[in-house]
Formats: C-alpha cells, structure tokens, sequence
C-alpha cells in the first residue's frame, strides 16, 4: 500500500464508521503498526483543519472522529430541517460541572455538593450519552460511579478531561483545602 | 401578575444551597462568616413564600432549615460554641464549593457546542454477534457486583427503604414528653443516653431541641460535661 | 459568500446528512440558484471523483451523496467489525449476570436491583446477540422479558443455563448486616 492509498482507506474508514476509531483497529485493519496508524492519523488531521473544507477530522482522548465543520451548522440545519438543540438545564451544566472536575464520582458526591437530589438529571445526562458508568466504589453499598464520555468531549469542544478551563482562582483566606474536591474526600464523607 | 413574577423567581433556585447563596449575594453577607440568626429568618421567609404559593417545597429546603435552627441552637448554649463554629465552618465550605459549583457550570454552558455534526455509521453489512471467549466465572462476579454479596434474587422489599423513603416529621413536643418520661422519679440519665433511640438526624434535632426547651424552661439539669454530662429532672418548686 | 466557502458548506451538508440530498434543498440553504447548485455539485463530484481519496460523491438520478470509495469497502469492514470483540464493560456484564440468573425478567426487575436506567445496556447486549427477548409479562403494561440465548452459553462455555456457577451460599447474619449498613450509609449520605 502506497502512502495516498493508506491516507484514503483511513478517510474511507473514518468516514463510513460514524462514530470515533481507535488507531488500533485502524492499525489492525491496514495491517501497520499503531504508531504508523497514529501518525497518519495526526497528518491527515493536520490537512484538514488547514484545508479550509466542510469536513474536518477532531481527537477525542485518543481516538479519531470525522466531524463538520463548525461555521456550516446554520446550512446543515435548514438542508436537514433539524431545530437547533435545546440547551442544557442549569440542574444538568451544575451535575455536569462536578462530574467533569472530580471524576469518577458517586452520585452522593454530586448530591453532597449541591444539596440536592440528582438522580433524575444524572439519568438524563446518561441517556444524552455526556456521562456515563465508570465502576463502583468498593464501600459498602458499592456505589456507582460515574464520569464524561467521549460525546462530552465532543460537545465541549476539547479533546481531553485536561483541556476543560481551570477552576477559578481561590481567594479564599485558607479554605484551599476545603475546595480541593477529591475522590478522598468524597469517600471521607461517605464513611464518616 | 406580581404573584407571577414571584413564582418564577421562587422557582429557580436548585435547591437550598442556591437559594442561601442567593440570599448571601443579596445582602451582601460575608460568606465566611455568616451571621446565621439573619441567615435562617430570611431563609424562613422564603419558605413561607413558598408556602404561600402553594409550591412544593422539596425535603432538602426543610432539612437545611432544621439545620441552620441546630447551628442556632448551638450558638446559644453555653459550651458549645466551638461545635457551632465548626458546624458554621461546614455550612460555608459547602456553600462555597457549591459556588465553585455555579462558576464552571457557567463556564460550561458557553463551551457547550450544538454545531459539530457526525453521521451515523455507513449500512455496511456486518454481524455484531459477540464471539469472545469468557470463564463462566466472570458472571458470578457481575451478579455479585450487581447484587452485591450473598445470594439474594429478589431486589429488597420496599420496607428496606423506608429509612431513605420517608423524612418523619417529628414534634418537639413529643419529644419533650419522651424526654421527660426518661427523666420521671428523678433518675439521672446520661446526657447521650437520650440519643440512643433516635432514628436519623430529625429525630436527633428533635431530642436536641426539646432538652434544650426543658433545660430553658428550668426543668431539667445538665451536669458535668462531655460524656459524664448527666441530666435529671429538677425538682417542683411549687 | 465566496466560491470556496460555497464549495465547504456543500461538502458539510452532504457529510452531515449521509443519505442523498438534492440540489433544489442546497440552493434553498445557501441562497442561490438551483442552477449553480447542481453545477457546483457536479464540479464537486469530478474534483473529489480525480483526486484518489477515500471519500467520493456520486449522483442518484437527480440528487447527490457522499459515499466511501468502494475499494476501501474491505478495511471499512475489519475496522466495524473489530468494535464487537470490545470486551463487555462492568455495566453490561452485570446486567447479563442479573438477568442470566433470573431469566426470564424484565427490564423493570434490572433496573431496580442496579438502581439505574438500563436501556443501552440491554440494546447492546440484544445487538451482541447475548439476550433476547421472551414473550412478556402478563401485568399492566405487558413489558418484555429477557433471557440469554444460545450465543451466550458459547461465550460463557456452558452447555445450558444449569451449568451457571452456584452463586455464593447466603450467609444469612452477614447479609443482613450488609443490607443495615447501605441504608444506614444512605442515610448519612442524605442527612450529612
């Protein structure tokens, strides 16, 4: 296989999967090595951010996706007729918010942190594919936990849980600890 | 039209943390260092705005009620100040994360992003029958991760619940009666003896709140401290 | 809007609506003439047709669609057939455990021994071909029952559902000990 046919079978790959691959299975399928398959990967992902098309290609944690671009949105939706989206409630950005910055988490952590019953938001955040089970905590009553997927990545735009924007800056007078929220302390709280 | 206004405003808080934030902001309270006597009246006015309003208030808007009555509480009985300190510390900690909490759902919901489209997977032909090999033991595991230990095959009868299910309401009064039941022939009873019995926080409020009554009302004594503290009725002085 | 930016916005909406799209419903969305749709449309075509990418447009009758090369077709195949041999997830190993040990049952009885929605577990389960459904429940609302089928006892490698491992033997005083503490647990998590 020649380098332009291993690019095309990539973009045919990409295209027709839908959702986002893994460079191993690409890898697999081309019979190349993985790091091959990644950097590949990478360069044609380059060419199309730069190519100024209608398609572009993102990465999500460690997997590739074949998206449109942004800026078309308003056409699309008049060519497929689609409402733009309803945005999320404040109820579902706040659960979101604590899942996204201390993942994985029960939901006691989320209810601990805003006083309220979440698990009608936490299901319907997980039926919009944004979080997702992540295993259980080994405590008595072994807890699910939960944390984002790759379709949150997506749909905030970055390609990694690292990318989300910092916590703001606390001024607090040595409270510090206090708004350390950690998996530690959640579990502290728990078992107290 | 006004009424109207009012309900929306009532309607948005998510909960009782937001509703004290924004009673904070308001009045502009020092969110390290609440004053909670004017935390809790202006607290209690919105609930009875809500009752007036004939909202639904939530279970959680009347557990921090009882809460901000027991820091109260504590506040004014003497030897408990630092209890009420920390409990006061507690309240602004999470007051503070859930403010944490509000900014980066802030900050989210402006990332948040209806414009990047995929397309479903081409109809190409394949079969997803799932063809890995497992050791028949892996299922044992998931049924005990499931269900957790032991065998059990039915999900726990409703009454298993009834602890979470339910927040009883419970009087002081009865309490005080329950208390002073304890307390009849002039026995001596250690102080956290009189907690044994309580089932959950609102039971413990409760018991808490009607020695407190009894103790203002000069009808029982607290002496000694910590775990030697004992109470005994005192004696009629009619 | 400039020639180039016409071009990617028309290469977005056929990305995004994968199945055909007319020209007239272009012209519609991009404010111009049908005429220049279709002549953009065809121009599109031959640059994508000669330029030996994955990716292509052809033309059904009167409307246009983007489609994979077919010679990729094979790779397209090995790399969408990888994604069934992803080993089961926590979640969805134990809701076949649940319903394996008490099959028939229905979603209902899942959902309630695992506390959370458990509709995507059970599609996907259905898709891999290890549950099926089982006629349905003679109650209100007749909901579906589920049981594992003949692939499941190939993966598990049993001959029949009698040959599941004997669950661990209920050792009454520490389960109800169990049981005390998730509700006591519970309700520390509620009050705290």
């Amino acid at each position: 296989m020649t380098a332009e046919t291993i690019n095309a079978a990539i973009e045919a790959i990409l295209f027709a999967n839908g959702s986002s691959v893994e460079p191993s299975r690409i890898a697999t399928a081309l019979e190349i090595s993985e790091a091959e398959a990644k950097e590949r990967l990478e360069a044609l992902m380059n060419e199309y951010q730069q190519s100024g098309r209608g398609i572009t290609i993102i990465r999500l944690k460690d997997s590739y996706q074949m998206v449109s671009v942004k800026e078309y949105a308003p056409y699309i939706r008049t060519v497929m007729d689609l409402r733009r989206n309803t945005p999320l409630s404040q109820a579902a950005l706040e659960v979101l918010a604590v899942i996204a910055y201390n993942q994985p988490v029960t939901k006691a952590f989320v209810e601990q942190i805003r006083g309220v019953d979440c698990s009608g938001v936490i299901g319907s955040l997980t039926s919009k594919d944004l979080i997702e089970e992540k295993g259980r905590l080994e405590l008595p009553g072994r807890p699910l936990l939960y944390g984002t997927t790759e379709n949150f990545l997506r749909c905030f735009n970055i390609s990694s849980i690292e990318e989300l924007p910092p916590l703001p800056e606390d001024d607090a007078p040595k409270e510090e600890g206090d708004v350390q929220l950690t998996v530690e302390e959640a579990i502290n709280q728990i078992t107290e | 039209m006004e009424n109207l206004q009012l309900n929306y405003k009532l309607d948005c808080y998510e909960g009782p943390l937001d509703l004290l934030l924004s009673l904070i902001a308001k009045n502009k309270i020092n969110i390290y260092d609440i004053v909670i006597a004017d935390l809790l009246d202006q607290y209690m006015e919105q609930i009875k705005l809500m009752q007036d309003n004939q909202m639904d208030i939530a279970s959680e808007f009347l557990t921090m009620a009882s809460r901000l009555v027991y820091i109260k509480s504590a506040m004014l009985l003497p030897k408990h100040e630092e209890e009420a300190e920390e409990l006061k510390r507690e309240l602004s900690g999470q007051l503070i994360e859930y403010q944490l909490c509000k900014e980066i759902a802030a900050k989210l919901s402006k990332l948040y992003d209806f414009d990047t489209f995929f397309k479903d997977a081409s109809p190409v032909k394949f079969d997803l029958t799932y063809n890995r090999k497992h050791d028949p033991n892996d299922i044992v595991k998931g049924y005990i991760d499931a269900v957790g230990r032991g065998k059990r095959k039915l999900p726990p009868p409703q009454s298993a619940f009834s602890g979470i299910m339910e927040r009883k309401i419970v009087s002081v009064n009865a309490k005080i009666i329950t208390v002073m039941r304890r307390l009849w022939h002039g026995k001596r009873v250690k102080y956290s003896e009189l907690f044994e019995a309580a089932e959950g926080r609102g039971d413990l409020v409760a018991t808490f709140l009607a020695v407190l009554e009894l103790v203002k009302g000069k009808r029982v004594r607290i002496d000694g401290d910590g775990d030697n503290a004992k109470v005994y009725m005192l004696e009629d002085k009619k």
